[in-house]
Parts: C-alpha cells; structure tokens; sequence
C-alpha cells in the first residue's frame, strides 16, 4: 500500500464506488444504470479508463457527462453525447443489437444465484412493498456481454431467494444460461461476472454460480460479510484484499460530487435557456 | 392534418373517459401542461401508457383518472417512490389500479411495432424473468429460421398519443430535439394525438435527417410554453431536479397531495372550461 | 474500434472469397470506389446484398465476383435493365448467379432486424404476391395476440457491410447525412464493416438527433474522396445521371464492358496492391 | 371544352400524365413510384393539388422537388423534403404504419385482375426476359389506402394473366382481398381502384374486381383499346370522355419536363458542391 492511500480517510461508500470504477476496463462499451453505477462508470472514465464508452437507456451514445445525471435523460447526457437515438434504437440496435460489453446495475436485492428484483416485497398481487420495476435491466442482464452489479450489502438486499426475478443472474438454480438454444446461446451474454459491495466483492462459482466473496476490502472482517448476507455465503479459498482507494481517485470522485451537487442545487443555471 | 387549438379544447375533443392514452417524453419533453388539463377535466377510467409513470402519471393517479397502468419503470427518477402510484397498487385509494408491466426493452418495441402498423413485437426479452409470470402479455414466437423462442408482446396502439416538443411551423409541422424517447413512434401508433409545443416557428430549420412530425400525422396542436415543467425542453428550460424531490414528500401523504393538486393544478389553470 | 488504413488493405483484410458482402448506400452515398476495390483484388463467390444492385453490383457480378445475389430491385434507376446482372441471371455468364429475391419493405426490414440482433424479420407483407413460391426464405408466423398471419424473412447479418459516408472525425466516429438509407442497419447488422469517407474532420459538428457510428461499430475507415461517383455526397457532388444513361450502351455488350472495366477499374485503382 | 385547351396538341403521352395528374385529390398523401408516377404526382402539386404530400422509398417525406427525379433518391427529393428518414423506417412506420392515402404505381404488365408484373417475362428459373423486380410496389399495393397505376396501353403491357404476380392487384380470381385476418384487414387497402394509360382509364368492377374501361380519352377508339388489350376487356355501362389536358396544364408539364432535361443535362451543376 503506497504512502499515498495510507494518509486518506475514505468510506465505505467510496470505498465501494472506486472498488466498482476499478472494474471497468478502458475502452469498455457500458450500458449505465442510473445512481452507483452511473457514478462508478463516471468515475472510471474520469480515472484510468478515459476511453470507457458510456450508453445511457434514454438513448445517449458514448456521453461525457461533466456532472453526475439525476435521472437516466438529464440534459446534460444528451448535451456531452456523440449522437442520442430515439429510445426503440437503443434498445433493438445498440443493447439487442450486441454493441454493450458490460452492463452495470444497481437493485433493491440480489439472491445467491445474482438474481435481481426490483419489482417488488411481498406476493405480486399483495406487495408488501412496491418497487420502480424492471425498466431496461432485464435484458441490458442478458444483451450485454458481462454484467456488474453494484449494492450496499446488508441482510435486506442480499437475500437467499429474491422474492421475483426481475432481472435474471444464474435463474432459481443457477442454471438459467446453460443449455440455451443455440441462437439464443450465440446473443446472451455470460451474466453477472463481478458483485461490487461496500463490504467486498463477489463472484459466480465458476460451477454452480453461486455468488462467493473472492475480496474483502479494507478493514472488513468475515463476520461483517456473513452477517450482512441472507445465504451462508461461502468465501473463495484464494481470498483477495481490496485495494484502498488512492488519493487521486477519492479527489476525482469527491470533486465529481461537489461539481454534481452545485449543479443541481442551482437548477435552473443547469441548462442554457 | 395537425389543428391548432387551445390545450383545453385538444384535451377535451381527443380524451375520452375510457380511453388508451399514452403521454411519453423519456425524463425529457414530458407533457405535464396537458397531464394537468386531462386532472382538470375530471377523466375516468383512463388505461394510461408509459415507460416510467413519473410524476405526471403518480399526479393523473392520484386524482382517480386511470383504471390501468402498463409501464416499465415506475419510480421517481433518482428519488425513489411514485407514492401515488404505489398507494393506488398496495391500498387501491382513491380507485384500484390494473397494472401491466412490462421491461423497458419490450415497451420500445411495442411502440416501435405500433409505429409500424403491426399487432405483435418481437424480441430476445424476458429471458429467466418473473414478469412473464404476472403479465400475460408476454407471449412467444418460435423463429421459423432457427427454432429461437422469442419474447412477443402486443404492441402500444392508444387512442390518442400527447407528447411535448420544442416548436411547431405555421403548417403545423413539429420538431423534436435532444432525448427523443419513443414520442414519434407513440404518435405513429396512436389514433389521434395532442402535441404541446414551446412556441410556434416560421421555419423549423431542421437537420435534413431530424425528428420530424409532419402536420398530418397530429390532431391537435396547443402552444404552451413551458409545458413539460418540471420536467424539461432541451434549448428552452432545464429539468427542476428540486421539485422531483420536494415531490416525495408531497406525494407520501393523500391530504398534502390533494392539496398540493388543487392549490398547483385545479386552481392554476390556464384555461379552466374556457376556449381560447 | 476503426481503424483509420487505405482502401487496398481495408478490402484485403475485411473481404475474403466466399463472404457475404452488403454494400449500402440507397441511390446515395453508393460505395463504388470500394467495390472497384474488391474487383481488382479479384474476389470470388461472394454472396452480395444490396436492396438496388445499381451499377456497383453490375459490375461485380459482371467481373465474376459474385455467387449469389440478395436484392429487392435489380434496375439502372431512371434508365433501365442492368445488363451484367441480366446475363448472368438469363444466360450464366461470366457465372451462374443464384438470386434470392425480396421486395424493399422485406429487405429494409432484414437489414433492421440484423442491427436489432435477431433471427427474423417480420412485416405485413407479400401478401398476394408469387415472391414466395420462389424464395424458399419468405415464411409466415402467426401472431399469438391476433391470429395474423404475417411474413417472416431471415434477417440480414452479412459477413461485412460495405459503405459511404460524407466524413468522420480523427477518433473515427462517422457522420451519414441526408437519403441516409439503410447504412446504419448495414453496419450494425454486420460482424465487420468499412466505411470510405469524403473526408476527415476534425469535430462532426453533428446535429444532437444526426446519423452518427461511433467509431467501435466500425472495423476500418479509409478516406475516398469521390468514392461514391457516380453516385452521388450529399453536400459534395451530384449523382453523374449522364454516367448512369451512358452505363446502358457500355454493359449491354459483354467485350465493351470487359473493356471499360479493364480501362477505367482495373488500371485506374488508386492503390493497385500498395499499402498506403 | 373550352376554348383554351382546344387550341392546343398534346401528345398521348402528355394525355396520360395529366389524366393522371388528376386523378390526386389535392392534400392526398402519395407514395410515389418513379417515372411516370413521379411525373404526374409533382404535376399534380403544381396545378391543382399544391397540398399533396409526396414521399419517395428513399425516405423523403413531403418532398417538392423542383425538377423530376431521374432516380428514386435524387438529391433533389431531399433538398426539398420536410425530412428524411430511413428506408427502414420509411417502409415500417410510414408505409405499413398506414400513413399513405394513395400508392402511385407504374409497371411492366397488367393483368385483368389488376395483378403487376415486374419480375419477369417466362418462367422464373429460365427467365425470357429479366425484369428490375418488386421494389417497394409489393406492400405499396398492399398497405396504401389505394393504388393507382399508370402505364401505358399494349398487348404486351396488358396481359389476361401475368406470367408472375410480383405486386398483387386482386389476384389470379380477383378475390384476394376478400375474407381476410380481420386484423390483415384493417391495414390493407382497397387495391388498384384506377389504371391510367395513354388509352383510356379503366376500374375494377365491383363484384368481380376485372378491370373494366370506365373513361375514354379523346380521339381514341374503342377498337384501339380492345386492340391494345390482351384480354376481352369489358366497357363500362357509362362511360365517360376524359376531358383534354388544359392548356395551364400543359404548360406546367412541359416546364417541368424542360426544367428536368436542363438540370439532368448539366450534371455537376445540379448540387451544392
């Protein structure tokens, strides 16, 4: 650890956000969902991945956004954008079409098999709790190449069995991708590769693709992790440790914040009139 | 061919109790001016269409004007719930709400294909998804090329579309710039529509490859600047992030909305019964 | 990502016998500099898509490129017969040439479904018509919500997609603008694709709703200016119609062709085996 | 007839454009083929129906052309056009999305049911004669409100039975849209209700859909059209004389037609450089 990292205080929410950026390799194509992953995705291409292609569902290619968006169609992704597509194109040609190498997600729960709910607590037609929906994560888990998901881990979210799939990981079995038509099989992408946590990482059982922990971050204990998990979550026998957040990244990340603040805070300086 | 009249008589002439109505603009371009004028005008029983209800669709809610939601994305982006909405979903107030849910992906297409005349869309969607379980909707096809089980939905086909858009010529034509959504398919699809327009042009002096509705394809055009507030126009306004938040706590409890509704709405309108 | 090299290489690496090529560009914007390319570098069997063959196509099938034919409309626009594209459909020469034969609606959808990733491509069409009976690749689905019966084709994912366009910027990104055609599905649809381009720019100064490929949906760009005479740039040079009327006296002769060909393609290459 | 067009001649030729011109109802929206389609839509929005609304399958919507276009994506039809879209679209959304009033078609042959010939002359795998193809006629027959036809009068054009139905008229019994998918029904059009030639114009009878010649043209003979017909064509029980082009129409033609050689003559003087 460089001298550099050791003098800054960080947490876990940064920690979690700069753990995420890391991950997305420069020259990424990233179809972006909106909150963790849109400030992930910006992050890392404010970082060590200035090439990294940002695609928003509102039908913004390949945007640079100065300041963090507050919905998925702020003014500001069509405004830094190299072109933006009606809503139909981005979903048939661009996500369909096979044009995303990573989908990057946030959810309101993750099972053990990465599957995805946000449509609601409860039984569909009685919800205990009403959630947004499916919006463009079902398939942007299933047209793009890979998937990464980001959520703060605690017993609420990472729950055994989510109580519907919204979004499919690995299906009720873990078995949801193998043995696809072959059409099928040649267009769906490998699935949920990388869990990014405030706790640690976690990855699919090259087998089962049961979601393991493969790397704890800084100052995070075993017992955090299986307190915080809804399974007995297993830990893979090559644990890692998460890399602290450099100073650099914590700079850019915090300034990315300030300069999105300020802007929305003044809302109507926002935008030219 | 597109008319020009109040947004009060547009509303009036093309929004009947009952009818299919789809009001879509993605974040951007959302038609509030004429979402308020539909709650002025007291419609019942409307089976409402859009990709992500938003604000406008929690206000039309909870004032009792829709039977039926079918959507993709119901929350207050980047704030959490649409609390009209869910109220109506959990507790049935003030009227119980049919919902029809559908993936983003899959109300794109059904608006594409609604454009395009056809009664089905097809696509790789819903794979190891619930929703098919709960919307019975979501049908299949089987490709008879390669055998592939694809995701068929019926498409969008409302009575009337109402979109907001930045400008429209004399002759009626309109434009549409920036984040585009699926309006124009919604207005290719629908019976009738009602476009609300910042301000009415001599030229458009559109890109030769914009996106352009011609007059014949819109029913009625109303001028109402500042319409999709507070939601935005690109080149015109911007978005008032402060109000989707200030939203939650208006919506989150019945009596505060309702005031909130009829201090804002009821009493703010623009042109109350009246023809211009 | 695009790779910016000369034409000769773009051809050598991207066109192998044997593949399925579409080269777009609707009466616009069509890829000649590219397909006298792909003739002096000699290339066989290739199966060619193309909604209008066009001169482009009569002189590759003429110059024995090709095997098989996908089309809609296999004429000189304005003028009459395509006479290479004749012969060897009538009389086998300089090959026999197999023809899969479809309407325009059949094929623009292909190209659409190709960019949108799927098997098929379904339309309400052929209905009536004896298309069909000769194109094993027109089949029926039947629609799960209406009982419709609609035509299916396989869509088009050719091996490359070959095109035009007015410009791109230094990072490789391409502006297409004005009868824009079905060169975005094109590209999308393939696995590979070169673009020639009048020029290079420094800033697309694209319109926010403009017909843009971002560089990584393109294999290799090669600039051309010129590259679509006699066809025509929008905003460059018009279509030489005059070319297109004195066409028909030069392909209606086998000897007359194979000279002109020899003349004005073969000996005339900008870049006859040379790297640039 | 009045004094005006009495005192002009005018080619059958010129006859047939302008009967043609005519027969577009001023505000229609018309799906244009190119040649003589062309011709008579754009003399049509300059005479009498300056509101018609033509869009070419190259994508050009409400496009006023100044000069006829040689091919059907002329630069000419986009420089005037409201917009442009592509030809993907243009075929969905505008075409089979029901948006077309009329479809202008031209052909090689006709059959008596109406039945459009652009394919081929012989059997499809030993062809006599190789024609251009289908084109956009195939679902312009079927998906504008109505069709018509020009073309002009011969044996050769006007056959009992195509030797292939490329475009469907009423088919090979005149009953082919009869008892149709209720929801095959509600897209598709009336089909071929008027055929224009340099002749005569002719209709489909009512019950049995077989073109009949309802309008004669000026100085022609009924034995010309029975002589120029491949079938034993039937004549209306009323039928009309085509009143003569009148001299305004003409003139608008024939600056059209001069206004079209001039530009097409001088090439590069056609477009913006």
């Amino acid at each position: 650890m460089s001298e550099a990292t050791i003098a800054r205080d960080y947490t876990p929410a940064e920690m979690m956000t700069v753990t995420a950026a890391r991950a997305l390799v420069n020259g990424t194509t990233c179809f972006v969902g909106i909150g963790l992953p849109s400030e992930a995705a910006n992050l890392a291409r404010l970082t060590h991945a200035p090439d990294t292609v940002l695609i928003y569902e509102s039908g913004t290619i390949q945007t640079k956004p100065d300041v963090l968006p507050l919905s998925i169609g702020d003014g500001e992704l069509c405004d830094t954008a190299l072109t933006t597509v009606s809503v139909p194109e981005m979903f048939r040609y661009w996500l369909q079409g096979g044009h995303v190498d990573v989908g990057f997600l946030g959810t309101a729960q993750i099972d053990r098999y990465a599957n995805l709910n946000t449509t609601l607590i409860g039984d569909y037609r009685e919800p205990k709790v009403r959630l947004p929906g499916g919006g463009g994560a079902p398939e942007i888990a299933t047209n793009s190449r890979e998937v990464f998901v980001t959520i703060k881990h605690s017993k609420r979210t990472f729950v055994k069995d989510v109580d519907f799939i919204t979004t499919v990981g690995f299906g009720r079995d873990g078995k949801a991708r193998d043995n696809l038509n072959p059409e099928t099989a040649k267009h769906m992408g490998k699935g949920p590769t990388l869990v990014i946590t405030d706790l640690c990482l976690l990855r699919p059982d090259p087998d089962t693709h049961e979601l393991i922990v493969t790397s704890i971050h800084p100052g995070v204990t075993r017992e955090q992790i299986v307190e915080a998990t809804g399974w007995e979550v297993r830990f893979a026998d090559q644990l890692d440790a998460t890399p602290e957040p450099t100073a650099h990244e914590l700079d850019v990340l915090r300034e990315l914040k300030a300069r999105t603040d300020r802007h929305h805070a003044g809302d109507t300086a926002g935008e030219r009139a | 061919m597109a008319e020009f009249m109040s947004l009060h008589d547009a509303i009036a002439r093309y929004v009947n109790d009952g009818a299919t109505v789809a009001m879509e603009g993605f974040t951007h371009l959302i038609p509030f001016a004429a979402g308020h004028e539909v709650i002025r005008q007291k419609k019942r029983d409307l089976t409402l269409i859009r990709m992500t209800p938003d604000l406008i669709y929690d206000q039309l809610i909870g004032m009792g004007c829709a039977k039926k939601l079918i959507f993709s994305w119901g929350g207050n982006p980047g704030v959490g719930s649409l609390h009209r909405l869910r109220d109506a979903v959990e507790k049935g107030y003030p009227t119980p709400l049919e919902i029809h849910e559908h993936s983003h992906a899959a109300m794109a297409c059904a608006y594409e294909a609604g454009a395009a005349g056809l009664p089905l869309a097809v696509l790789r969607g819903y794979i190891g998804s619930d929703l098919p379980k709960v919307n019975p909707d979501i049908r299949h096809i089987d490709c008879p090329f390669t055998g592939e089980r694809l995701a068929a939905i019926p498409s969008n086909r409302p009575d009337v579309a109402i979109i907001h858009a930045q400008r429209a010529d004399k002759q009626g034509n309109v434009l549409i710039e920036g984040i585009i959504g699926v309006q124009k398919e919604a207005v290719l699809a629908a019976k009738h529509s009602v476009v609300t327009v910042e301000e009415i042009v001599d030229d458009l002096n559109a890109h030769p490859n914009a996106c352009v509705l011609p007059a014949w394809t819109i029913s009625a055009i109303a001028v109402a600047p500042g319409g999709a507030a507070p939601s935005y126009t690109h080149g015109y306004y911007p978005r008032q992030n402060s109000f989707y938040k200030e939203w939650d706590a208006i919506a989150r409890d019945r009596d505060t909305f309702a005031q909130w509704m009829e201090e804002h709405v009821i009493n703010a309108g623009e042109s109350k019964g009246a023809s211009a």
